[in-house]
């Protein structure tokens, strides 16, 4: 399940990201990428002899200082599985992928969108869900609809 | 005039056959097939399978709008279908009917805090028959639907009754 | 009475035909479709929810009648006649018994589908007016159908009319009187199964039923040319498909079944009830239409030419060479000479 | 008075940037091939989102050439209503709620994947009953989404008997999970730790009489519609996708199988029952509407087999492990995926130590089926586009989220 951390650590080394720290957690096997870096260490990741073919999800998160975007990817030959995070700023510039990973491509979109990032290299960077207009809905600082809100109607 | 008596508003031919259009319109409710979210699953498509049968009361679905006389809004309104769904309904021939169907239509549901849903399709078309439930039965449906032609048949009482203190 | 009376009551008659039978086959096909479907269909209104249908008509009578913006607008007010105005007229040559006709054509059956052949016409109009996609899409399929499937059509039927030496539907019934060895109903549709089933293949793509509804097409093209009717302009399109499978259907059981006739009984001896007969020969005809219609899926477009042009056509002009050539062998000229 | 032929566009809502035909990007979509500009003309076709073959509210622009699709576009967000969002102030418990409503055919499994994940956090060992369990509903659900996309293919190929006939199995689906849960289609069943109740009495014997039924009413289905020619020649060669692609943009479930590629969480990650199931994986050859049909075909009967043994193999003892009624998991970060009736149904959750998750990401299979469509639809026929979107069975509920 878990791909060995050294290899993972010479990958990103060879990809141009030395002191990228890949460590276990709870979530299995995580490694941290500059933002503007990302295309290049999972293209790396990619074709390296670990072979994550698989972008089975993206998401981002909003941690209070900016946003994280986790990349999970997975090894189908080796049955491995291992998590990229990115650390953007607010309304930073989010580097696609879709060249390596196709399956990026709506993804990319509706991360962008809810978290109010600009996408940088993406065929198609319009919006995905939402009307022109709305606040990038997933940061916390944009807050649900109040219970008196709901209540008047 | 004598002839007004045959002819005009107020006559008996012509009351009667507005309730016999009336009665017409109440037994023929096409429904537009147009399904949004959870309840599209119960309403149109359970509606319309063999247990619950909705095609025993005349009640069809049309693909079309320019053919259909209710709309079923099944499911969670949100900014993006509110166009689509008031450019529906603008497109569907009077006289017509809406059926909120289930908490998202009717007020937002479970997703009421979301700041991208309407708070029930009310705020874009007027609304003639609202069914609760998450998602509603088809038995609910049903119920919904006869409450539509008890409204039909109301309605037209209503004018009748106006008519005659007025004339 | 005056011979114009007559005239104006046939065409009366014809008209009074045409919407009973519209009123009774909707009726009819959604209580099939419902039994076929483990349903019930109506039930409600009427016993047995006879009157669902009278009631569905008098709403549409009385809905409102719309006319969208960027129509064309003659177009869009003729479509629906051009559509309804031929499958009326086609019932002018139907022979329902041997007196009961509306009126006795020599060339009855090339009227009939001459008639008939207008109808995509008026599809097609209804689809460029209406300035939708969708019906635009469902318009040109209709005409890209009906050429190519108006010539298998109507080379299905030739050997019949090759065997009977007649176009008049009359006398291709009479022809049809008998027995062969003495039991086999004298029928066409045994000598001339092949014909029978290219008829039947080119007269369902004719009337846009399914597996061939291409125009309409549902699921693909919402209500295809019909999509920006209402009321009951759209009303006249529903009722003329039904009175046209009526007519397709007579055609068939008229060509292919003995028309009036019954097995085994005299000609003379079924006289009095030819036309009650003919009728339930038609609806079992539409009824297996039905049947069809509620379990197969329907062809692609290109599959439906393909099939149209390299199949049916080369088929039904083989079909009339082997006709003609064991006419001339065995010399069997025309049994009727009109 | 418009001309119609005014509505005849070739420049749409495509032209902005990503078909760009003088850049095709990278060799991975086929960008418009460009048609004589004098002689004929593209039409750019909305379809949806309200049609009445796009399963919902997909929204599909398309620019056809006479009937020929050359490009396509996918528009989403017409049912986003933002269950990331609200699962963050949702107590754990309630995270099968959004779920339900998620995936709304199969809202079982996204009960699953939830309640997965939570115990996964939390490292609560669930008592085997509440697995078997788990694993029983959960092929009942898939038999039941399936019986919807069965029906509702049917009905895009043209042929309605068989929708009505799938209706009334799935029907009786619903009664015993009406039994079991208490709702038809919101069952809020599968909790953190088991399940909210146990088995009700006499449901084994219900369950046995629908599965022994249903084998035959399997064949029945499969000759009403697959043994129909008109059908085969429909799906047969249509819509394929080779299994690089299907990985490339990350298909799952019956979509990346009937490519040839048998991933199954059931199997390569299992979780609950599975491991002590006896099942096969039904894997395709090519790729095409003929080989996903004959896939979730092949899976109905094998969910019918796993329903049979769940029921027969049924441990005694406790249906849920005890856990909190608000539940307070550790800090960290945890992904746990299910097998659904549309794919990898998975669930991503931050928890930040509190009674609400800090983030909730749900990872949405049709999702991926949907980006997949802009890439083969070129070169299809707009009857195949229908065909295509009923194929590829996606629900709209869970791409949109």
């Amino acid at each position: 399940m878990l791909p060995d951390a050294t290899v993972v650590r010479s990958i990103l080394s060879a990809a141009g990201v030395h002191d990228a720290p890949a460590e276990e957690t709870s979530l299995g096997l995580v490694c941290r990428v500059p933002g503007s870096g990302a295309p290049g260490v999972l293209a790396a990741l990619r074709e390296s002899e670990l072979d994550f073919r698989i972008l089975v999800d993206m998401l981002g998160t909003d941690t209070g200082e900016g946003i994280e975007i986790t990349y999970h990817l997975r090894s189908l030959s080796r049955d491995e599985e291992l998590y990229a995070k990115t650390a953007l700023p607010y309304d930073g510039d989010l580097h696609s992928v879709w060249n390596t990973f196709p399956s990026a491509l709506l993804q990319e979109r509706e991360t962008a969108e809810l978290f109010g990032l600009k996408l940088v290299g993406h065929p198609n960077p319009k919006r995905l869900f939402t009307t022109e207009g709305l606040e990038p809905l997933l940061r916390k600082s944009v807050p649900q609809r109040s219970v008196e809100e709901v209540r008047q109607r | 005039m004598a002839i007004d008596r045959f002819t005009g508003e107020h006559s008996v031919a012509f009351i009667r056959s507005e309730q016999l259009f009336d009665l017409a319109r109440r037994h023929s409710l096409w429904y537009l097939a147009f399904g949004i979210a959870c309840c599209a699953i119960e309403a149109p498509m359970s509606a319309s399978g063999p247990r619950f049968d909705f095609d025993r009361m005349g009640v069809f679905f049309r693909a079309s709008p320019r053919q259909a006389d209710v709309m079923i809004v099944a499911g969670t309104v949100n900014r993006k279908m509110a166009e689509t769904v008031r450019m529906l309904y603008d497109q569907m021939p009077e006289p017509k009917w809406v059926v909120a169907m289930g908490a998202c239509a009717s007020t937002g549901g479970p997703f009421r805090e979301y700041p991208n849903v309407v708070l029930g399709v009310d705020k874009v078309v007027p609304v003639d028959v609202y069914i609760p439930g998450c998602p509603p039965r088809p038995e609910s449906v049903q119920y919904g639907f006869i409450q539509l032609q008890e409204k039909i048949k109301a309605q037209t009482e209503e004018r009748l009754a106006a008519r005659r203190h007025g004339s | 009475m005056s011979p114009a009376l007559v005239i104006v009551l046939r065409i009366l008659a014809a008209l009074g035909l045409m919407l009973a039978n519209g009123v009774v086959l909707i009726y009819m096909l959604r209580k099939v479709l419902g039994h076929l479907h483990l349903r019930l269909g109506p039930v409600h209104v009427g016993p047995k929810g006879v009157f669902q249908t009278t009631m569905d008509v008098l709403k549409l009578l009385s809905k409102e009648d719309v006319w969208p913006s960027g129509v064309d607008r003659a177009l869009f007010y003729l479509a629906p006649m051009v559509v309804f105005v031929p499958s009326l007229m086609a019932y002018a040559a139907l022979a329902f018994s041997e007196t009961w006709r509306i009126t006795d054509l020599a060339t009855g059956l090339l009227y009939t589908f001459a008639v008939l052949s207008i109808v995509p016409i008026g599809i097609l109009m209804a689809g460029w007016a209406s300035a939708n996609k969708w019906s635009l899409l469902g318009g040109m399929r209709a005409a890209a159908q009906q050429i190519a499937y108006e010539v298998p059509l109507l080379l299905s039927v030739l050997p019949v009319v090759m065997i009977v030496g007649s176009l008049n539907l009359g006398d291709v019934v009479l022809a049809q009187d008998g027995m062969w060895l003495g039991f086999l109903p004298k029928w066409f549709v045994l000598p001339q199964l092949p014909a029978f089933v290219l008829f039947a293949v080119a007269g369902l793509v004719e009337l846009n039923q399914t597996p061939f509804d291409m125009s309409e097409a549902e699921s693909e093209l919402v209500s295809g040319f019909a999509t920006e009717y209402s009321a009951m302009k759209f009303g006249l399109l529903f009722l003329s498909e039904f009175s046209n499978s009526f007519v397709i259907s007579a055609l068939g059981v008229t060509l292919f079944f003995g028309g009036w006739l019954v097995p085994w009984v005299s000609s003379e001896a079924i006289q009095p009830i030819a036309p009650v007969v003919f009728m339930i020969k038609v609806y079992i005809g539409i009824f297996v239409m039905m049947w069809i219609r509620g379990t197969f899926p329907r062809v692609r477009i290109d599959q439906l030419m393909q099939l149209g042009w390299k199949w049916l056509i080369p088929a039904s002009l083989g079909w009339i060479m082997v006709t003609g050539l064991v006419m001339k062998l065995w010399q069997l000229g025309p049994q009727v000479v009109g | 008075m418009t001309d119609p032929r005014d509505l005849v566009t070739d420049v749409g809502l495509l032209a902005e940037g990503a078909h760009d035909p003088g850049s095709p990007p990278a060799g991975i979509r086929r960008a418009p091939t460009g048609v004589d500009g004098l002689t004929t003309e593209h039409l750019v076709i909305n379809m949806g989102p309200q049609h009445p073959s796009t399963h919902g509210v997909l929204r599909l622009i398309v620019e056809v050439d006479g009937e020929e699709i050359v490009a396509a576009e996918t528009s989403l967000g017409y049912l986003h209503r933002g269950i990331e969002k609200l699962a963050e102030t949702r107590r754990y418990n309630q995270l099968g709620t959004l779920m339900d409503r998620g995936d709304y055919v199969s809202g079982m499994h996204g009960e699953q994947a939830a309640a997965l994940a939570v115990e996964r956090l939390l490292e609560v060992e669930v008592p085997p009953k509440a697995r078997w369990t788990r694993s029983l509903v959960a092929e009942l659900t898939r038999i039941a989404s399936h019986l919807i996309w069965y029906g509702t293919f049917g009905l895009d190929t043209g042929a309605m008997g068989q929708f009505l006939y799938a209706m009334r199995d799935r029907e009786s689906i619903l009664d015993i999970l009406e039994a079991i849960s208490g709702a038809r289609m919101m069952f809020n069943y599968i909790r953190p730790g088991g399940v909210v109740a146990d088995l009700p009495a006499g449901i084994d014997g219900r369950i046995r009489r629908f599965c022994n039924g249903f084998d035959a009413y399997l064949d029945e289905h499969h000759a009403l519609l697959g043994g129909n020619e008109i059908f085969q020649a429909r799906v047969q060669g249509v819509g394929e996708i080779d299994a690089d692609t299907a990985l490339a943009f990350g298909l799952t479930g019956a979509n990346l199988r009937a490519s040839g590629f048998g991933w199954d969480v059931r199997r390569e990650r299992p979780y609950d029952a599975y491991p002590q199931l006896d099942f096969d994986v039904p894997v395709g050859t090519t790729g095409d509407a003929w080989d996903r049909y004959m896939v979730r075909m092949e899976e109905m009967r094998q969910a019918n087999r796993m329903v049979r043994q769940c029921v027969d193999g049924m441990p005694e003892g406790d249906f849920t492990a005890k856990v909190p009624k608000v539940i307070r998991p550790p800090e960290g970060e945890v992904y746990a995926s299910v097998e659904s009736s549309r794919g990898e149904t998975g669930v991503h959750v931050v928890s930040d130590g509190s009674d609400t998750p800090y983030r909730y990401h749900y990872r949405a299979p049709s999702l991926f089926a949907c980006q997949v469509l802009e890439e083969i639809l070129p070169g299809h026929l707009i009857a195949d586009a229908v065909m295509l979107i009923g194929s590829l069975d996606i629900m709209l509920g869970e791409t949109d989220r």
